[in-house]
């Protein structure tokens, strides 16, 4: 069970309101995750919800008691912290132990559930070790260890991967993911990773400054952004967002095409601009090109292995269906 | 030159510090005094002296000082100081404990005995009266006469802090007047002969009875204010102390304070002591005739009229000159007298009943007797504040006396 | 980092330091050992330039089989422990009560820490006379006010009021060290243990205590280097009297009071080995501490 | 600092922190107190705390008494010279153990703590006699030295640990902008670990000005420090609370107030490397 | 200037020989990238071309001149740290100057170039702050600056941009790359991540347990690599690296296909295999495809939003055109 639902939910430290009055809804099994640039509130929101933090006004409700004033360990949920927040002075035994001695159950039974949650991490081996003297990856396994020990109704992530190198990432990523699938218990997770977001979301929670700005599932946000925030903001590289004439020929202040949707010729297309820098993946290339009709050079992508010169002259025309269009206020229209 | 001057914080110490202006005046010299207390000092000057440091051109050193490093040759002998200062004034016992082998290494700048201080008023309630010369049976059966513990008020008071120079001292000048000595003549420790034990029984019943409360760690100063404050009915200390309990500005009770000799016990030894501080100069310094000219003006009738026309008679450094005693202005101080009878009435080479190898009253004049007597003197405090017996203050007393003579090579 | 010439600079710019302090330690160390074998006694006129007469272990013997050298290792040991216990759960309690938030915080903390600069000597004169003294002392109107008999602070309760003063003294240091290392406690692992339901004084238990037992060692450390050569507050209160006579004080009583150089000495090289067990006891366990 | 604290909470945290900040400072605020008083004030029965005639009277007598001055100059000489002196000494000693360690640093840090436990009246006599061998009896100099010596292992130690926290990349970017070793401790290392070594000077400072045996016993006119001129008032003939508080509270006063002003400092760095 | 010969250099801490004996030459002018796993090495070896480290065996040639037993402050040359090792005591301006006042460059002198370089870097508005008051990205830029106000003979960068956000992280790559077009100073580059490397290197050596497994541009290596180490590491994400019967089939023991290389059909094709986790990104869609004829499960890209449902049936082809072979002891056939 983890049905979370936040009524009018604001949070202000003194003087400055971090987040102004919020209605959230996460259905019980979901994988939610949280989104948005860097201050704009989302530990801050994973923390009203754990009630590490006091809200300023409205209430938390979960599985349809209220629970705004519960202290977080009387909530039934685990938290996964950025920093593993280890114990250090504890074995990986021990730290994963801990939440079922403070729950007093009895030792066997501590003995059972440890074992199999380390050996579904991985860990057994290193049952005895201090955290000082694991890898990133396995402090990170732990933390979660000690997370999945006492079946909680939901798990919160707050960017748990963004210590650990690129490899280690999409390993950790694809477990969690699969734990989510086998325990389909509630997860909440905050992320400023693109590709995190995308691929292990159910719903994705978009905020700027405190306020939500879509929710949705991965690909509706990626196809249909409600406004230029979103548009910039999922997806990389990033949406072009362009202004002027062209925009307003199709009706909009702005208009938003991604690299991938638009199409390179060396004959004749929609806008006409010379290649600046160049950057080769293999897989992929892109191209910063900049065109006459636009302030700002446009990125562009290429499958594979294509070949452009520094200065070409060369066409781009965008794919009208992917087209986004977005009036004064920046909304979607 | 510039004199180096360790001296005691006592009052007339201090005082005489201020009147350096006068020695510069005529001398030309100037002085630097390192003022420190007591125990202190007498480390520090103590610690100069054995390894010929030369810190200090002059230093102010006690009765028990001076005979022991006068025979080590450390002090510079004082047999030639001028003819106005009139040496042969100094009181014969002054001169007699400050010299080794009839030299005189340390000039006496005040000296002093004990004696009894009471109340007149609390004898006169307690229905009895001091005769001039009391006995210890006497002081004991007064002083619990006066007690009332309910008007906070104690029959006497007496030294019972650890320290050779403070409870130490006065248990050994009492226990003179009940027949005991530290030492045979053999340097055998003597405390477990009777009279020992006679006299802390004594001391411990009485003190009990009409002590004051801790009265194991009253030394001189606690009890002076006591006795200022009006607790005591009686006080056995320093001549000294005289000037302060009459001094109305610091004490409750000046106005009725009598005096009398140190109790005795019929052996014909009273219970009073002799010491004085006296100033000596280093062997070894380099200003010795600077040093000799400061201590010629220190210790001179000269200096002890200075005080007496700046600050009183009263205040003038007691207890080193003759002189002073026939003085008409110093006989109207009405200590006076007792002071000079009691310093008359103490032989430092003669203070025990049965013979003793040792010179001094309160102390024996041999180096090893400060260490041996403080540590004795702490069994001695335990005792009287309850966490020994006497019996095994006095067994553990004379393990400490003999293994530290033994050390020192006397056996 | 470690390149040849860095190494063979850090060799010459540690010189000076090791230098200096092996000299700081080794002259006086053989001149005390050399004493220690002699007999020396100044004011019998013995003196280094006479030549000194060579006694053996005779002043070993001695000081060993005194009466008070046990009691006095035993004083020692009890005033040592008793008041890093004392300052040890003061200052941590002390450090928990001055991390939360209050009113008036930067006051109290300096109202606190006063203490540890207070010179030893004032801090003994000032509580022997104007405290502990049983008729004007302030503990004992205080007494007298609840209607109790006076303590006879330093005669009879005398280890104890000892034990007072110098943790008064040190009391501040073991705050101010175990406070900071409880303002670095990482928010997020109380956190964590908040979350996985652990109430207040097991938090304290299981993450606050662990987390301050490297400051706890090193306080440890600190202070019995320090305590174990606590002298004044002796010097000046009890003079040694009342069982209060610890092996520096014994010491001193051999050197400057019985001014019996060999034996003090010989005192001395006791000192130096107890002080030696005790300190490779402490840095067993904090050696382990530095690396971790 | 995460949920809000009830002000009943916090109005009992600071009663409690108040009382006790009191009760430890009691004895430091009574003999200030005390001080003001005249001697019959100052052993009345009961004591009186507030309401009393101020008087500076006792101020005034140790001022005539003792040269004060001087006492304060020398315990400020004394205490500032070892300290920096023993920095002087221990920064590149530290350097070396914090950025070349090798097998035995912690065994020559150790050793130095070690020096620390010397009972110092046992080597009272070899110290007094070297001093007066090489004639720098009574000399601030030679106090200067000893009292460094004294507190060198504290300051090699603390100032290490301050050095460790430092990360050895801003010293090497140093190496690779051209500095040379010297250039490295005087402009990179020293300036980052201002922080660290004023609570190192701090400390240090505190403890030699403290420091009572050999500054007591090495000197005589001199360069006889405040812990000298304590000693002549301890136990004068006769009770003196109120001269002796006077003189006590002019002998602590100047580093009390320097600790005062500076206790943020203090505070932060009084680690000892034991605080990650 | 800055050429580099390392002749048989290697490099043992204590009894660990971490760099075997390892030649390598870096032309005058070249970007050239280090890459490899953690710990293989790269740091260390960019330690002993600074001179940060002694060499255990070898010689270091810069510029014709052996240099092996100069003290990093004699070689000429810039460091970029990873932590940027900014001065945190000094201003902007003193930090950037802090080499020349180094090298007793006189005080006018020592402004102009440090404001020259401020302006190249729009650092200009800067330059009293310290570097505790500076973004990431700022802060990043005063280090560069450091570097390059003393026109050293080449720069060193231990993984500069790791500490950087991901948006921040291309400007960044972009700035660099920009500046070693414009100043033409031999560059030497350590980092872990893919993308940079190949955007920016002029050449790439991929290290392994300190042993130099290739060197050679970005697209050689992605196009053939060297050995399966080498296939493994370029790309992302990684080429399926197949055995068993399929493998031999085309004569090799392992065979390599990259995700972008396969199609996928629902009708027909060379492998047939059963749709396992899909991840979206909108952009391109990845799925890990269990084919019965390998053991592990292999990665296909799709590029755009497509759907293919978990357990699906579908078939896979590779392009045998971008087909790598390797022997039995993982080279290149
Ligand atoms: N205890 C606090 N007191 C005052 N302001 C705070 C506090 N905690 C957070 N804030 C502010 O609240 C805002 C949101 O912070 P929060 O930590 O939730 O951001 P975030 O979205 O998690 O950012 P990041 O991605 O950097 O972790 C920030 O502007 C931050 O400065
Ligand atoms: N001072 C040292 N003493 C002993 N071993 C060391 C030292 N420095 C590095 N090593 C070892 O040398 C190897 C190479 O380290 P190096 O730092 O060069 O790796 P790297 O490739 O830079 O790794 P990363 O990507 O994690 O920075 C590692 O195994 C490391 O443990
Ligand atoms: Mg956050
Ligand atoms: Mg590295």
């Amino acid at each position: 069970m983890g049905r979370f639902v936040l009524d009018k939910v604001s949070k202000s430290f003194g003087d400055a309101q971090v987040i102004p009055p919020l209605d959230l809804t996460i259905e019980d099994g979901e994988f939610t995750v949280f989104v948005g640039p860097s201050g704009c509130g989302k530990s801050t929101l994973l923390r009203l919800i754990a009630g590490l933090e006091d809200v300023t006004s409205g209430t938390v409700n979960i599985d349809g008691k209220e629970m705004t004033d519960v202290p977080p360990a009387k909530r039934g949920l685990s938290m996964v912290f950025q920093s593993y927040a280890l114990y250090p002075h504890m074995s990986v035994r021990k730290n994963i132990a801990f939440p079922l001695r403070m729950a007093k159950m009895d030792k066997a039974e501590i003995k059972k559930r440890v074992e199999d949650a380390a050996s579904v991490l991985n860990l057994t081996d290193y049952l005895d070790r201090r955290p000082g003297q694991l890898s990133g990856g396995q402090r990170q396994r732990v933390a979660i260890g000690r997370a999945i020990v006492r079946e909680p109704s939901a798990f919160l992530f707050d960017e748990p991967l963004s210590n650990l190198d690129a490899a280690l990432r999409v390993g950790m990523r694809l477990e969690i993911s699969e734990m989510h699938k086998r325990l389909a218990t509630t997860m909440i997770y905050v992320t400023h990773d693109q590709v995190e977001a995308m691929t292990m979301a159910d719903k994705i929670v978009v905020l700027q400054a405190g306020v939500i700005e879509q929710v949705g599932s991965p690909l509706e946000l990626y196809r249909s952004p409600r406004n230029t925030f979103v548009a910039g903001f999922i997806g990389s590289p990033k949406m072009n967002l362009l202004k002027g004439a062209e925009a307003e020929k199709h009706g909009a202040t702005t208009i938003g095409i991604r690299p991938e949707h638009i199409s390179i010729s060396h004959e004749s297309g929609m806008w006409e601009g010379v290649v600046g820098v160049s950057e080769h993946l293999g897989s992929d290339s892109f191209f910063h090109v900049q065109c006459d009709a636009f302030e700002h050079p446009l990125t562009v992508r290429a499958t594979g292995e294509v070949e452009l010169n520094y200065g070409a002259k060369i066409f781009l025309t965008p794919d009208l269906a992917h087209l986004h269009k977005f009036d004064a206020d920046g909304l979607r229209l | 030159d510039k004199l180096t001057i360790a001296t005691v914080n006592n009052g007339d110490m201090i005082r005489m510090q201020g009147m350096t202006e006068d020695f510069t005046k005529k001398t030309g010299h100037t002085v630097e005094w390192v003022t420190l207390e007591e125990n202190v000092l007498r480390q520090r000057v103590t610690t100069d002296i054995t390894t010929k440091g030369g810190a200090f051109d002059i230093m102010t050193i006690g009765m028990y000082e001076t005979p022991i490093w006068g025979k080590n040759k450390w002090l510079v002998p004082l047999d030639d100081l001028s003819e106005g200062y009139n040496a042969a004034d100094i009181l014969p016992a002054m001169s007699g404990g400050l010299s080794y082998d009839g030299t005189l290494y340390a000039a006496p700048f005040y000296g002093e005995s004990s004696m009894i201080m009471y109340r007149k008023d609390l004898m006169e309630k307690a229905g009895m009266e001091m005769p001039k010369s009391p006995s210890w049976s006497f002081i004991a059966r007064a002083a619990r006469k006066m007690t009332d513990r309910d008007a906070d008020i104690n029959g006497i008071c007496l030294r019972g802090k650890a320290g050779w120079g403070e409870g130490g001292a006065f248990i050994t000048a009492m226990s003179n007047s009940f027949g005991a000595r530290w030492f045979d003549e053999k340097w055998n420790a003597q405390f477990d002969t009777r009279e020992w034990s006679d006299t802390l029984n004594f001391y411990k019943n009485m003190m009990d009875d009409a002590g004051p409360k801790g009265f194991a760690t009253n030394g001189f100063n606690e009890n002076l204010s006591l006795f200022q404050q009006g607790k005591c009915g009686m006080w056995i200390d320093a001549t000294v102390a005289a000037s302060f309990v009459t001094n109305p500005k610091d004490s409750k009770v000046a106005d009725k304070v009598g005096f009398a000799l140190a109790p005795d016990n019929g052996m014909g030894r009273r219970s009073n002591w002799l010491w004085a501080w006296a100033l000596a100069i280093p062997a070894g310094t380099q200003k010795e005739a600077a040093a000799k000219q400061f201590i010629e003006w220190a210790t001179s009738t000269d200096y002890i009229e200075l005080v007496a026309a700046k600050e009183g008679w009263a205040n003038v450094p007691p207890g080193a000159r003759t002189s002073l005693y026939e003085n008409e202005n110093y006989k109207k101080v009405p200590f006076a007298q007792m002071t000079l009878d009691s310093i008359l009435s103490a032989n430092p080479k003669a203070s025990t009943v049965d013979p003793s190898p040792y010179v001094g009253v309160q102390f024996a004049a041999i180096p090893e007797f400060a260490g041996i007597a403080t540590e004795v003197s702490q069994e001695f405090s335990a005792a009287y504040a309850g966490k020994q017996t006497i019996a095994e203050a006095l067994a553990k007393a004379q393990t400490i006396t003999n293994d530290a003579m033994e050390a020192a090579g006397y056996k | 980092m470690a390149t040849q010439h860095s190494r063979s600079a850090a060799c010459m710019m540690m010189a000076p330091a090791v230098v200096l302090l092996l000299g700081w330690m080794l002259v006086p160390l053989i001149m005390t050992l050399f004493f220690s074998f002699k007999k020396y006694l100044p004011l019998r006129g013995d003196s280094l330039s006479d030549g000194l007469e060579w006694v053996g272990f005779l002043n070993y013997e001695r000081f060993i089989s005194s009466g008070s050298f046990w009691p006095s290792v035993q004083t020692t040991l009890i005033i040592v422990l008793s008041v890093l216990i004392i300052t040890v759960t003061l200052g941590v309690l002390l450090a928990l009560l001055l991390d939360q938030p209050m009113w008036g915080q930067g006051v109290v903390r300096i109202l606190v820490i006063a203490p540890f600069f207070v010179m030893p000597t004032v801090s003994a004169l000032v509580w022997k006379n104007m405290f502990m003294d049983p008729i004007n002392g302030i503990l004992a109107h205080l007494w007298k006010f609840f209607g109790a008999e006076p303590v006879l602070w330093l005669s009879e309760a005398s280890l104890p009021s000892i034990i007072i003063i110098v943790s008064w003294q040190w009391l501040p240091f073991a705050t101010l060290i175990l406070l900071t290392a409880i303002q670095s406690l990482d928010s997020e692992q109380l956190e964590a243990s908040e979350i996985d339901g652990a109430p207040k004084l097991k938090r304290f238990w299981h993450i606050i205590l662990p987390h301050l037992s490297r400051s706890i060692t090193i306080v440890i450390l600190i202070q019995t280097i320090f305590v174990l050569a606590v002298f004044a507050e002796i010097f000046v209160t009890t003079g040694g009297a009342f069982g209060t006579k610890t092996l520096t004080y014994l010491i001193f009583q051999r050197v400057l009071d019985s001014q019996n150089i060999g034996l003090g000495s010989a005192g001395g090289v006791y000192a130096i080995i107890l002080a030696n067990i005790v300190a490779i006891f402490l840095m067993r366990i904090v050696g382990k501490n530095l690396d971790a | 600092m995460a949920r809000a604290v009830t002000n009943q909470r916090k109005a009992m945290n600071t009663f409690f922190a108040w009382a006790l900040g009191l009760l430890i400072f009691f004895p430091i605020l009574w003999t200030i107190l005390t001080s003001f008083k005249t001697e019959a004030q100052a052993i009345s029965d009961p004591p009186i705390f507030f309401f009393f005639d101020w008087t500076l009277e006792n101020y005034k007598a140790v001022l005539e008494r003792s040269d004060y001055a001087k006492f304060l100059w020398n315990s400020i000489f004394i205490a500032g010279g070892s300290t920096l002196l023993g920095i002087i000494i221990a920064v590149p000693a530290a350097w070396s153990m914090a950025f070349v360690p090798s097998k035995r640093t912690k065994d020559i840090l150790l050793w130095m703590l070690s020096t620390k436990m010397l009972p110092a009246v046992g080597v009272l006599y070899p110290i007094y006699l070297i001093c007066i061998e090489l004639g720098v009896l009574d000399s601030r100099i030679a106090l200067v030295f000893i009292l460094m010596l004294i507190n060198l292992p504290i300051i090699v130690w603390m100032l290490y640990t301050y050095f460790k926290e430092i990360p050895v990349d801003i010293l090497e970017a140093a190496r690779m902008d051209g500095a040379s070793l010297r250039d490295e401790i005087i402009h990179v290392l020293t300036p980052m670990a201002i922080p660290g070594i004023a609570s190192t000077v701090l400390l240090n400072v505190i403890l030699a000005w403290n420091e009572a045996f050999w500054t007591l016993n090495l000197t005589a006119a001199d360069a006889a420090p405040l812990t000298a001129f304590i000693a002549s008032y301890s136990s004068p003939e006769g009770l003196f609370f109120a001269k002796l508080s006077a003189a006590s509270t002019m002998a602590i006063a100047p580093i009390l107030i320097m600790g005062w002003f500076s206790q943020k400092q203090l505070v932060r760095g009084l680690t000892f490397g034991a605080v990650k």
